[in-house]
């Protein structure tokens, strides 16, 4: 077992072998993965963070490139590739990394994604408890599952036992020199919110029109905080940022609650927050199941924590079956 | 002069723009940091004008406008004057100079007021120095304007 | 009082619906945060509906929103529970033609403050308007009310305690968390703009992209355009998951507007709105 | 050099036609040497076209494969992107993507017959594949052409169109809407399905068109009345796109990515889609 002292010991270490580390930072009321200065600013105490993962592997905003309209040229921009430790994700988040695996380094490849991919590795810590937002159980995954680690830390007597999940895990291990512990770990916390998701999948088949859609949606004010905030989503903008005569080509989040989303000049087939609610739903729930054979949600259950309409996803999804 | 400065004038079409433009023609001498942009009424100046003339490098902008009475379009200029106090006061309170935003009545016959109005206000935003605070969180390569950064990179 | 309050809320809902009077009701349920917004259309459903201290939400903003905009264009009446603070940006909906008050029936609680979290949150210090005024019906007796003491204004003046420097280092740390979900914007009652010009590109007046310099762009030109229209009912922060206080931003320019113009939003709703208006004597001392 | 699938690279526009009133053909030829030999696309496929500083926007890629120097883009001007296209000059240099998408079959429709049904600058995507099917001409039966547009003045290619009329191996029917004939028009006048009808080809043959939306619709009730299979009906779908390679996630028809898995689909294919197009 590792005491919290000796967790921080070896985060030390590795920012000394000139690891990048990214972990839970409390600021005020908020904690949020940050790039580490000093290994005391992690927070052990939280449920979870605001933000995911994504945040090192498809970041809020990005150049994908400069350019010089005089000069006509296209310079594309990439930042040092450097290893990312990401250390204290909880399984949720780190489930979620696969699901944007699959998407975005399946069929098509993202290659700034990989990239960014494949330099991280992720280093969890698995939940002593959980709060009345969480339903990673309902989804297949659970306070303790190693899916989508590559070392995970079970919570063990006020310390965490560490175990090798992944080949990266281990190649890390042994380069860093991560003794890995024998201990029991703790029982996992139990889980307030939990849903059936039989017959979801049936039902969206089934049902793109349905007066239910109304129903669901009625609550939602069309922002993207659910969006946002999610592991899973990964819709993007492309924009220009321009100057007089060059400027940045930039990737930017986005969200298919905006009305904007899916208008063209002439044409706009989603019309209603109805169906863009259903879009959302369908794509986690159906469509990413249809494409790659997962659902797109890992029950991290931010969507219910920050929506600040109560707009609860596993409701909906239990009012669109009955 | 100082090369340093850079400040953009909005100035409405029927006063304040013909009383730069005297300053010009009667041959005034005032200080050439100010780049006019030219605008219908000073109530056709939007908030937004004066945040994208920081973002390109401004540091400070000048809004003129008739004198209260003398508006074109009757009360133009009064009804931007409410908006006018608003923005100073936001930017005080982000943490911004008011002086970077000033705002002068000048009618068509006063070539000398606005010849006083840009030296003092190149004096003052002098004294504030460029605006490095808005420079630093705008990505260098979008940039000011053109000229400035040639040679820079 | 509140539990009273509350069923007596529930009884007149049931009515309202059951003789025709009203199509749906806006009110609160319980929620995941203490309450959410409720639509109840069918009477079994009234005894969903809470009045409690978590009612913190102004609803208002639904008003103009799918589905009840498209319910009101239908020609249906509406109700609506609103605590008088609410009544402002009800008020300023009204003044500035988006609502026809003869299509919402306005039914007001008498409020002895809502809490945000354990605290009684900052609009209900020193409130004036606990009796909602200008409604259909109020539900609440009006004795025993205990006026809550302290200033609305705290947070700004800790803000204006600030040197310049001071100030611009807040307001970066603080906007630079802004991810762009527009969720203050989608919680504003006012912000109501078929296309916001956060969405206009031709031209792009303020960046897409979530930068820091696009985040200050975006709320900067947010507070001018709530200037005398802000009601300071706080939705903004409320909604913001990244825990912005983006109505601060609001908050001060209508304060700046009550000190300097004597003007507040929504208090009087056959006033001129404010930007649209002028005086002859309004203060220019600022200009050269 | 290319390293990113969202970094276009820079092609110089080479010549610019006025098709229309408001629809301009433009000329792109590549930069990049290496980029140059190595470009290949299918009929069908798209691309998207930069104006830096403006954005980007998709287009089909309206010349041939075998027309291998350059590649050629109709551009109507409709929005942001599209309206920078059209104040571009010759000599300009613009940001290229692609090839993206499926394609038309070609191969799989030797020995058949096909008809090519579009409106407006919906004849863009159909040219290349025209002009393709052309010179495998032997390799097919009939080849019939039925293309029309609001107006006269609204008829793009016309080149192409002259050159068409004159060739006895395709069967050209030209038409424009009513009231959208002059003194000199000696095509048809008529909607566009309308004279499908009337020309009524042979209903085993492949059916392929694009135009507007409702275009759309009404030549995919006609070919039905005709008796074609949806299998043989095949059109080209357009939904909002920005990345073109099926991640950014707003293209989608229900789980079929117009950017990836089409944007050519055919009639049977478009019945197993959620109505949101």
């Amino acid at each position: 077992m590792k005491t919290i002292e000796d967790i921080l010991r070896l985060i030390e270490d590795w920012q000394g072998k000139g690891y990048t580390v990214v972990a839970p930072v409390r600021s005020e009321g908020l904690v949020s993965f940050e790039v580490l200065r000093a290994p005391s600013q992690i927070d052990f105490d939280h449920v979870l963070t605001v933000n995911t993962l994504k945040d090192v592997t498809l970041p809020r905003c990005e150049t994908l490139f400069k350019y010089d309209v005089e000069k006509a040229s296209i310079e594309p921009s990439w930042e040092a590739s450097q290893p990312i430790v990401v250390f204290g994700s909880r399984p949720c988040d780190a489930a979620a990394v696969t699901i944007l695996d699959s998407i975005l380094m399946g069929e098509v490849t993202d290659s700034r994604y990989a990239r960014r991919r494949e330099n991280m590795i992720v280093v969890t810590l698995a939940c002593s408890q959980a709060d009345e937002a969480c339903f990673c159980t309902s989804m297949g995954y659970g306070p303790h599952d190693p899916t989508g680690s590559d070392i995970i830390g079970l919570p063990s007597k006020g310390g965490y036992v560490f175990r090798v999940v992944s080949q990266k895990g281990k190649d890390f291990a042994s380069k860093v020199g991560l003794e890995l512990d024998e201990g029991r770990a703790d029982p996992e916390p139990e889980l307030k919110r939990r849903i059936t998701t039989d017959g979801i999948k049936a039902w969206l088949d089934e049902n793109f029109e349905s007066p239910k859609w109304e129903k669901v949606s009625e609550n939602c004010v069309s922002c993207g905080a659910c969006y946002y905030l999610c592991p899973t989503c990964h819709c993007f903008d492309i924009a220009d940022e321009a100057g007089a005569s060059r400027g940045v080509r930039m990737r930017i989040w986005d969200c298919c609650s905006f009305a904007g989303f899916t208008k063209m000049a002439a044409h706009q087939p989603r019309v209603g927050k109805h169906r863009r609610y259903r879009q959302r739903i369908m794509h986690k729930f159906k469509y990413t199941v249809d494409n790659i054979g997962k659902t797109a949600c890992v029950g991290d259950g931010r969507c219910i924590r920050y929506c600040p309409y109560g707009v609860d996803i596993t409701e909906v999804l239990e009012a669109l079956r009955e | 002069m100082s090369d340093r400065l850079r400040i953009v004038g909005f100035l409405c079409n029927w006063c304040s723009y013909a009383g730069a433009d005297l300053a010009g023609t009667t041959r005034l001498k005032h200080r050439a940091e100010v780049r006019i942009v030219r605008v219908p009424c000073s109530g056709r100046i939007d908030p937004v004008f004066i945040l994208k003339a920081y973002e390109r490098g401004a540091d400070a902008v000048i809004v003129g406008g008739c004198h209260p009475g003398d508006c074109h379009y009757v009360s133009g200029n009064l009804n931007a004057r409410r908006r006018f106090l608003v923005i100073r006061k936001l930017l005080e309170f982000i943490g911004i100079e008011p002086d970077r935003f000033e705002v002068t009545w000048c009618s068509a016959a006063e070539g000398e007021k606005w010849a006083k109005v840009v030296n003092e206000v190149c004096d003052r935003v002098e004294a504030l120095g460029p605006f490095e605070a808005y420079k630093a969180i705008t990505p260098p390569v979008r940039g000011p304007v053109k000229e400035v950064t040639t040679g820079e990179e | 009082m509140r539990s009273e309050q509350e069923a007596q809320l529930r009884r007149r809902v049931s009515q309202l619906l059951e003789d025709g009077t009203l199509k749906v009701v806006l009110g609160y349920a319980s929620g995941f945060k203490g309450t959410r917004p409720l639509f109840v259309q069918d009477t079994r459903h009234v005894d969903r509906l809470v009045w409690n201290e978590a009612c913190e939400a102004n609803l208002t903003g639904y008003l103009l929103r799918e589905p009840l905009k498209e319910m009101l264009d239908a020609g249906n009446r509406i109700g609506l529970v609103v605590k008088g603070c609410d009544m402002r940006a009800v008020n300023v909906l009204i003044q500035e033609g988006q609502v026809d008050r003869s299509k919402i029936y306005l039914i007001g609680m008498v409020c002895e403050g809502v809490r945000d979290g354990s605290d009684f949150s900052l609009k209900c210090r020193n409130c004036r308007v606990q009796i909602p005024e200008g409604c259909d019906e109020t539900i609440g007796t009006h004795t025993e009310l205990e006026r809550l003491e302290g200033n609305p204004l705290e947070d700004i003046l800790k803000v204006k305690a600030m040197d310049l420097a001071e100030r611009w280092a807040y307001w970066k740390q603080e906007l630079s968390r802004c991810i762009k979900c527009y969720a203050c914007r989608q919680a504003c009652p006012m912000c109501y703009c078929q296309e916001c010009i956060t969405e206009k590109s031709r031209p792009q007046w303020i960046e897409k992209a979530p930068t820091l310099s696009g985040n200050i762009a975006y709320h900067f030109i947010r507070a001018i355009h709530l200037a005398g229209r802000c009601v300071s009912c706080g939705e903004c922060s409320r909604a913001c998951p990244m825990d912005i206080p983006v109505d601060m931003l609001t908050r001060f320019v209508a304060a700046t507007i009550e000190e300097e113009f004597g003007y507040i939003a929504g208090e009087d709703v056959n006033a001129k709105p404010f930007l649209g208006t002028y005086r002859q004597d309004d203060p220019e001392d600022f200009i050269r | 050099m290319r390293i990113e699938t969202l970094v276009p690279t820079v092609a110089r526009v080479e010549e610019i036609r006025q098709e229309t009133p408001d629809i301009r053909s433009l000329r792109l030829v590549f930069e990049d040497e290496d980029f140059k030999s190595d470009f290949a696309f299918k009929p069908g496929q798209f691309c998207l076209i930069s104006v830096l500083g403006v954005g980007e926007a998709v287009f089909c890629i309206a010349s041939p494969p075998q027309w291998e120097d350059f590649i050629e883009v109709s551009v109507k001007e409709v929005g942001k992107v599209t309206s920078a296209i059209h104040d571009l000059e010759i000599g300009a240099k613009v940001g290229f993507r692609g090839p993206y998408g499926n394609w038309f079959p070609f191969e799989e429709n030797f020995g058949r017959s096909i008809v090519f049904v579009g409106g407006g600058i919906g004849l863009a995507p159909l040219r290349p594949l025209i002009w393709q099917t052309l010179s495998k001409r032997d390799r097919f039966r009939d080849v019939y052409l039925i293309y029309g547009a609001r107006s006269v003045a609204d008829l793009v290619y016309k080149d192409d169109l002259k050159e068409w009329s004159s060739r006895d191996d395709i069967r050209f029917t030209k038409t424009v809407d009513p009231g959208g004939e002059d003194e000199t028009w000696d095509g048809e006048v008529g909607l566009v399905p309308q004279i499908l009808e009337k020309v009524s080809p042979p209903s085993d043959s492949v059916l392929i068109t694009c135009g507007p939306p409702i275009m759309i619709k009404f030549v995919l009730l006609s070919a039905n009345k005709l008796g074609f299979r949806p299998g043989d009906v095949i059109t080209t779908l357009e939904m909002k796109m920005k990345c073109g390679v099926g991640t950014c996630g707003r293209c989608n028809i229900g789980n079929k990515y117009v950017c990836r898995h089409g944007p050519v689909f055919t009639l049977e294919e478009m019945e197993k889609l959620p109505n949101e197009f």
